[in-house]
């Protein structure tokens, strides 16, 4: 099927050999993201999606981001790419490799964006043009950061589609020919085009049905090893970086809930909200220990216009106080571990607690 | 949001009614006059009909009466009221000044007699009828223009209906480029005419003479051409013209008499050649005139109904037979009918009238000017031919159908036309002239009149007392100023105008406009109007 | 496909049918007289009556009509009764003048306003860039045809002189297909031409504009961005986009548009078909308006045809059924 | 509408109140300095259309005439008047004033008129659908087949030039694409689950359209209202222009004709500009209108926010 490259052996075929070297060689990005705040100015005010949020991705590594949907999760995804639309404010740095590329011009960006730092998008149902063939949208990442020929471009694209187990034909259709899973994995090929040091993946598995996450997902960390990039993957669903992620950074309400080694935040989790996260996942029965129940956190995200004053997660938190609902909590460390909770100390108490359904019931009854 | 001015009630009429005649009763009238219609070409024509019958119903309104403007376009006017017996209440409308209508036979016979297709105001008078038919018939002059006088006296005498204006048309030139560019007056300056399309000369290297005009001509071949003395007579030499003087004189032929009432002998110029070369001979007058009898093109019906036919004399001379005689053959004949080369179209098997002759190559005529090109829509040239008679003094005519009068002011001003006639509102050519020193006006005073007419078999105004006291309050000297911005005359009394000299009998008194006379008239009759200055009829 | 063009086309002679037999009976019932011209001229009763008949105005209405449709599917639609002539010799030149005027005309301003309608769709949401692109956009959609003539002939005929004043050509005897490629119709050609663009331009600009905006908010675009192409490139995403319902109006509105021209023409003394058609119906030439006025609707059901063809060119969504 | 969307219950049992959605409709163009500045200068033109016979200084079409008896034609600006005269020696302001009055009675009769159309047709077609449906898009089809001008000049011609004409004449041209817009609105608002509840709580099929469908279609149809407006006062306009205009009143389409027909076009500037300059913007503050409008109520074009 491989018709360009049998085609055209001979000059074009070094030239993708050479392009592929050139991209091989590229190293795995570190990622440091420190205060990261942004904003939205419209008329009523501003709206503070992200506020404050530090947190550091390792050459190699791959990072989960989790919270409910609304938690800026995605947002700061998208101040990283420089996606925000126009009027955002935003303050911090994200150093990549050192350099920061928060706030640089769309032009500058250019240098960065898929050379360094790919995206692997939330929707894949609508984030591929509908009027371009699947094989012309990835040349078009190529050939806009790599001087080779068109047919260079193409080749490199077949391979990628069979890295993400496509047929090379495919290539010439269009998205609306795709089921979600193939636009999904047509969106990876995308992502890795360049094979970019940074990989961003926004909820990639989010529209699919279960099955196909999971075939995405497998496919996910299997690059992720073959290829060694650095990763954030956002996601919702803590399974899912219970398996795919080495730390983890859990968002609320645009702030950092807590962090760390995502075994110690899943084991021992030190923020009441990762606690009711877990509890709102199915796990499969460990044997011999009663089978946990499902258990949602009841209340919503509060409407950041208005941010409450104290802990934004004490008003649906069954342990809050006085304190937590007056005094923004700072982010504590513990060991590797962080998170923004006034008692950090009692977080064996409430893990136990947060455990039975009753907790987070008799919280729901209360509001 | 009714609109206001669509009736006109003078404001004026309330005061003077009450001050005058004081106001009857309404127990001693009878009915109230009902509102009349004013028919008029609307604004296809130019604003000038409007602005005419506004003004003349504002006097006439100060009778008390209310009128309802009705523009009608030219073409459902003519077919409507004018021929088609459809007058409602009034019209205002002007006909034209075509070159034959110096002839009186037009005016007396067909606007006035009973039955005649033109007579849209309904007036049937048998005596009158009777003189005018007479009068075409006098082959002697002195004898038709006596009765001619007798029929305008008659029809002063009833009044059915009145001339307001006489027509003023303009011609604008560029005087540096052309000189002894003539007036044709009283005709308005037609193609076809020796003034002044012919008689103009050039002052400098541009020997083309630009004709700035509106429409395109339709058709080469004259058997199709409706226009009465149309482009196209430059190319197709007529037997006679008729010069500014109202004169007919002598063109292709060089003179005609009256051999018998019925048959007219003419003689033809001598050397005179069609544009490829081919001798004009009797024959081929003779094959056109009897051609042109036998077919009988619909577009020519008006002026080839009275001929019976052609016989050749001699190489230069041939009869041409009437079917009645006609003493208006001459004015309204001879400058119209042409001379087609037989070389061209005997052989002919199709249809003569609908001929494509531009196609066929053969638009070949006799007259001053030989076909050249035809942009469709765009612009004419035709190119002088040397060996007329009477050939310009430049080396071609050129017409530029430029659709709109914005465009030939244009093409006034930047030299691009030469001579601006028509369309162009007089007062515009005026006005140029005064703004530019190239350009030259001359006012073209013609017969071309405005008339009102009234609907002569409907109450009111079949009564003459009620004609009479219209007449007294029409107002021409403001039709003239208001409505013709000051470019046309007020006309004189009868149905002849004052511009066909000896044919017009100015032994007619002048009536003058007099509202308060045309009330009195009015109150004599019996009239009177309400307490709201309403003119009511008598009372039966 | 087939199955779905010959449905289309069905439809659309169909459609055109309809619209002759509207202006067939229109004319039919117009009160004014063709041979009213002549009458004034004194035609006489035998004559008109044999005129009408050559014109083919006797008979039963419904005899005229079938007699015109029988006519029409041979393909003659009559002689023109001023010219004398079939319509068709008198209008296919007129409708080389139009096209000269018409199609540079549309395509250009089709073209400048997708590209002005992207730069003003992408500046950034009420910044200047946008607001001033939107409101002279606005505003000059609001000027009638007549006024753009009006105002480019009165500033740059009368008042600078650098274009002439009306017509197409400077009088003299170039005919033929060879004067359209010489210096003096192209000089000629300019202001009606700009007129036809700053008439049809708006309209395109503010739908272009529309459309960019709507994409540009979609989720490709991000990811476009995020690719780090020109930013360039990635208006152009939006923009290619953005022409889809854009082709949907431009047809129809083209053709619309040249019907529409008449006033250009006018207004520049342009002969072209709309000009003869507004003399036609003056002049009460009956045929050669219907003709002009067929062959209007005719382009206009093309048009449509057109439309729904090319999207299908340009949207691989789209499947015909 | 976040908050009409957010409370579906009442919607569903209630239907929408027309007038709040008229007000929303008003409320929402208010919101947009362009067409606050349209609807200000509407407001304006409507109070001059309004007033005009009490301020324009003389009848329309009486002729000046000099201290000399003269016609006073062509004067420029004068204080006796201000903003000149024609070639016929009428004053240009009182011209001028009267033609607001054409202009917007021509636009808004028509526009009424058509929206009522287009609404009706639209409204059965989309409703009802099926063989309703199918011969009214045919009828709309063959409608909007027809080349606008082209017909108008020949309509006109026909029906004679009258303002009553020329608005009947505009009617049958513009209601055809109102028609079809209306349509898809509706077919949109028909498979709202509201109304499916409605139609199985046994309401009738007109209780539905007045309730739940017309309520929410008022946007679209406001919309094409005021295009239509803006439509009627351009195809008045260029009929006029072309000498098809009713000759009894003075509209600015007609002032400009004859000026054009007089030639005093390129030198008349006094007559010739506050026509011209009055049309663009009443024509162009209705697109204003209409544009703000269309933008505040496609979600996919407001600013985010």
């Amino acid at each position: 099927m491989n018709f360009t490259t049998f085609e055209k052996p001979g000059r074009k075929s070094t030239e993708l050999a050479k392009l592929n070297d050139r991209l091989a060689a590229k190293p795995a990005a570190h990622l440091q993201v420190q205060n990261l705040s942004v904003g939205y100015s419209i008329a009523r005010g501003i709206f503070q999606a992200v506020d404050d949020v530090s947190f550091e991705v390792k050459p190699g590594t791959n990072l989960g981001l989790v919270g409910e949907s609304g938690c800026g999760k995605s947002t700061v995804i998208k101040a990283i790419m420089g996606l925000q639309p126009d009027g955002t404010r935003i303050s911090g740095l994200a150093l990549l490799n050192g350099e920061n590329i928060l706030g640089l011009s769309d032009r500058e960006l250019q240098a960065i964006r898929w050379v360094k730092v790919a995206l692997i998008t939330q929707s894949a149902m609508n984030s591929l043009d509908p009027v371009y063939s699947i094989g012309d949208q990835i040349v078009e990442a190529i050939r806009s950061h790599e001087n080779v020929s068109n047919a260079t471009a193409w080749a490199r694209a077949e391979e990628l589609f069979a890295l993400v187990g496509m047929p090379a034909a495919r290539l010439y259709e269009f998205p609306h020919q795709f089921s979600g899973g193939m636009r999904q994995r047509a969106v990876i090929a995308m992502a890795l085009a360049l094979n970019a040091g940074m990989l961003l993946a926004d909820e990639p598995t989010t529209a699919l049905d279960p099955i196909m996450q999971s075939q995405i997902m497998q496919r996910i960390r299997g690059i992720h090893e073959h290829m060694r990039r650095s990763m954030i993957l956002v996601t919702h669903d803590i399974a899912v970086v219970a398996e795919t992620c080495e730390n983890t950074v859990v968002m609320y309400a645009g702030k950092v809930a807590e962090k760390g080694p995502t075994e110690d935040v899943l084991e021992r989790p030190l923020h009441p909200y990762t606690m009711g996260l877990k509890n709102a996942f199915p796990r499969l029965p460990v044997r011999g220990e009663p089978r946990q129940p499902l258990i949602s956190i009841p209340g919503v995200v509060p409407n950041l216009f208005h941010p409450p004053k104290g802990c934004r997660f004490a008003g649906r938190c069954p342990f809050a106080t006085e304190r937590c609902h007056n005094d923004p909590p700072a982010l504590v460390s513990e060991g590797m571990q962080a998170a923004a909770c006034h008692y950090i100390d009692r977080a064996s108490e409430f893990r136990e607690a947060a455990s039975r359904p009753e907790t987070w019931r008799r919280m729901g009854s209360a509001a | 949001m009714k609109l206001s001015t669509r009736k006109l009630v003078a404001p004026l009429a309330l005061p003077i009614a009450m001050s005058l005649s004081g106001f009857a009763f309404a127990q001693d009238l009878g009915e109230r006059v009902p509102d009349i219609q004013i028919a008029y070409y609307a604004a296809d024509m130019g604003p000038m009909y409007e602005q005419s019958a506004r003004v003349l119903s504002e006097e006439w309104s100060k009778l008390g009466l209310s009128f309802k403007m009705q523009p009608v376009q030219f073409s459902t006017f003519i077919s409507n009221i004018m021929v088609g017996g459809g007058l409602e209440d009034m019209a205002v409308f002007t006909v034209g000044a075509d070159p034959d209508r110096v002839d009186p036979t037009y005016w007396l016979h067909d606007l006035g007699a009973c039955g005649a297709r033109r007579n849209g105001a309904k007036w049937c008078d048998e005596p009158y009828t009777e003189m005018v038919r007479k009068q075409r018939e006098l082959v002697n002059t002195e004898e038709r223009v006596a009765l001619a006088k007798q029929a305008q006296q008659h029809f002063y005498d009833v009044m059915p209906w009145w001339p307001a204006t006489n027509t003023v048309y303009g011609m604008v030139w560029n005087s540096d480029k052309w000189e002894n560019v003539t007036s044709p007056e009283p005709v308005a300056a037609h193609e076809g005419l020796i003034d002044p399309w012919l008689s103009a000369k050039p002052k400098t290297d541009d020997r083309w003479f630009d004709w700035a005009h509106y429409e395109d001509v339709t058709t080469y071949n004259p058997m199709a051409e409706e226009g009465a003395v149309g482009w196209i007579r430059f190319v197709y030499d007529t037997f006679a013209k008729n010069n500014s003087k109202g004169e007919t004189i002598p063109w292709a032929a060089t003179s005609w008499e009256f051999v018998e009432p019925t048959t007219v002998k003419i003689t033809l110029r001598e050397n005179m050649k069609f544009h490829d070369g081919e001798a004009v001979t009797a024959d081929d007058a003779v094959f056109t005139i009897n051609k042109v009898v036998e077919l009988q093109p619909p577009a020519m019906s008006s002026r080839i109904s009275n001929l019976a036919g052609a016989e050749k004399v001699d190489d230069l001379t041939f009869n041409i037979k009437l079917k009645t005689p006609d003493a208006s053959f001459i004015t309204t004949v001879l400058p119209y009918a042409f001379i087609l080369p037989e070389h061209h179209w005997a052989n002919y098997e199709g249809d003569m009238v609908a001929r494509d002759v531009v196609a066929d190559g053969v638009v070949v005529g006799s007259g001053p000017f030989k076909f050249k090109t035809w942009r469709v829509n765009e612009v004419h040239e035709l190119e002088t031919f040397k060996d007329h008679f009477h050939a310009p003094e430049y080396d071609g005519v050129r017409r530029l159908a430029l659709g709109q009068a914005d465009a030939i002011r244009s093409a006034m001003i930047s030299g691009t036309g030469d001579i601006a006639t028509m369309v162009l509102p007089v007062a515009a050519m005026s006005d140029l002239a005064n703004q530019y020193n190239q350009l030259e006006f001359k006012e073209i005073p013609s017969h071309g009149s405005m008339l009102v007419w009234l609907n002569n078999s409907k109450a009111p105004f079949t009564d003459p007392a009620f004609r009479k006291a219209m007449r007294m309050a029409t107002s021409k000297e403001r039709a003239a100023v208001e409505g013709w911005l000051g470019f046309a005359i007020p006309a004189a009394e009868g149905p002849v105008p004052r511009m066909l000299g000896m044919w017009y009998n100015s032994d007619l008194p002048e009536i003058a406009f007099d509202i308060d006379g045309a009330r009195k008239v009015l109150e004599e009759a019996g009239y009177g109007w309400d307490s709201d200055g309403r003119l009511h009829y008598p009372k039966k | 496909m087939r199955a779905y063009i010959l449905r289309r086309l069905a439809q659309s002679v169909l459609v055109v049918w309809a619209v002759t037999t509207i202006m067939f009976f229109m004319f039919r019932v117009m009160p004014a007289d063709p041979t009213a011209m002549l009458l004034e001229r004194g035609l006489s009763e035998q004559a008109r009556e044999k005129l009408l008949q050559e014109w083919g105005l006797t008979g039963t209405l419904w005899d005229q009509y079938i007699a015109y449709l029988a006519n029409i599917l041979q393909g003659d639609f009559g002689n023109s009764f001023l010219y004398r002539k079939p319509v068709w010799d008198v209008l296919t030149p007129l409708i080389i003048n139009t096209l000269w005027i018409a199609v540079p005309g549309l395509l250009l301003g089709a073209a400048l306003g997708a590209v002005l309608g992207t730069a003003v769709g992408w500046a950034r949401r009420g910044g200047k860039l946008e607001r001033m692109g939107i409101f002279l956009a606005t505003v000059i959609r609001g000027v009638p045809n007549f006024v753009i003539g009006i105002a480019l002939l009165t500033i740059f005929s009368s008042t600078l002189g650098w274009f002439p004043e009306f017509g197409m050509g400077d009088p003299g005897d170039r005919t033929g297909f060879a004067r359209y490629f010489t210096l003096e119709f192209l000089h000629h050609l300019a202001l009606p031409l700009i007129a036809v663009i700053i008439y049809f331009m708006p309209e395109n600009l503010l739908l272009m504009r529309s459309g960019v905006v709507e994409n540009r908010t979609e989720d490709y675009i991000e990811l476009v961005r995020a690719k780090g192409v020109p930013q360039s490139r990635v208006a152009w995403h939006a923009a290619r986009n953005s022409m889809l319902p854009l082709i949907t109006w431009l047809f129809p509105a083209l053709a619309e548009t040249i019907a529409g021209i008449v006033v250009i023409e006018i207004v520049f003394s342009w002969p072209g078909v709309g000009r003869e058609l507004v003399f036609a119906v003056s002049r009460q030439d009956y045929p050669l308006a219907q003709a002009a006025f067929f062959l209007l609707a005719v382009m206009i059901v093309l048009a449509n045809l057109a439309a729904d063809l090319v999207y299908g060119k340009l949207d691989p969504r789209v499947v015909y059924k | 509408m976040t908050q009409a969307n957010s409370t579906n219950e009442p919607v569903a049992i209630k239907g929408r109140s027309w007038l709040s959605a008229v007000g929303q409709s008003l409320r929402l163009v208010a919101g947009d300095s362009f067409a606050l500045a349209g609807l200000t200068i509407l407001f304006a033109f409507i109070v001059i259309a309004i007033l005009a016979p009490y301020i324009s200084p003389y009848e329309p079409f009486k002729a000046m005439m000099t201290e000399t008896g003269r016609l006073n034609r062509l004067s420029p600006p004068t204080s006796a008047h201000l903003l000149g005269t024609t070639s016929f020696g009428n004053d240009v302001l009182s011209q001028f004033l009267h033609g607001f009055r054409i202009a917007l009675l021509v636009g808004l009769v028509a526009a009424v008129a058509v929206g009522f159309i287009s609404t009706v047709v639209g409204v059965i077609s989309g409703y009802f659908g099926g063989y309703v449906d199918d011969i009214l898009m045919r009828i709309t089809d063959i409608a909007l087949s027809i080349p606008t001008l082209p017909f108008a000049i020949v309509a006109v011609a026909l029906l004679g030039p009258s303002v009553e004409n020329i608005i009947l004449v505009i009617t049958i041209l513009f209601w055809r694409n109102g028609a079809r817009i209306i349509r898809s609105a509706v077919l949109t608002e028909r498979e709202r689950v509201y109304v499916k509840w409605a139609r199985a709580a046994g309401a009738s099929h007109f209780q539905i359209i007045m309730r739940h469908i017309l309520p929410n279609i008022v946007r679209v149809i406001f919309l094409w209202v005021t295009m239509s407006v803006a439509f009627a006062v351009l195809t008045e306009a260029s009929l006029s222009f072309l000498g098809l205009g009713d000759p009894t009143v003075v509209s600015w389409g007609q002032m400009l004709n004859t000026a054009f027909s007089s030639g005093n076009l390129r030198t008349a500037w006094w007559w010739v500009i506050p026509p011209s300059v009055a049309l663009v913007m009443l024509v162009s503050s209705l697109y204003l209108i209409g544009r703000a409008y269309e933008e505040q109520t496609n979600p996919r074009l407001r600013v985010r926010k």
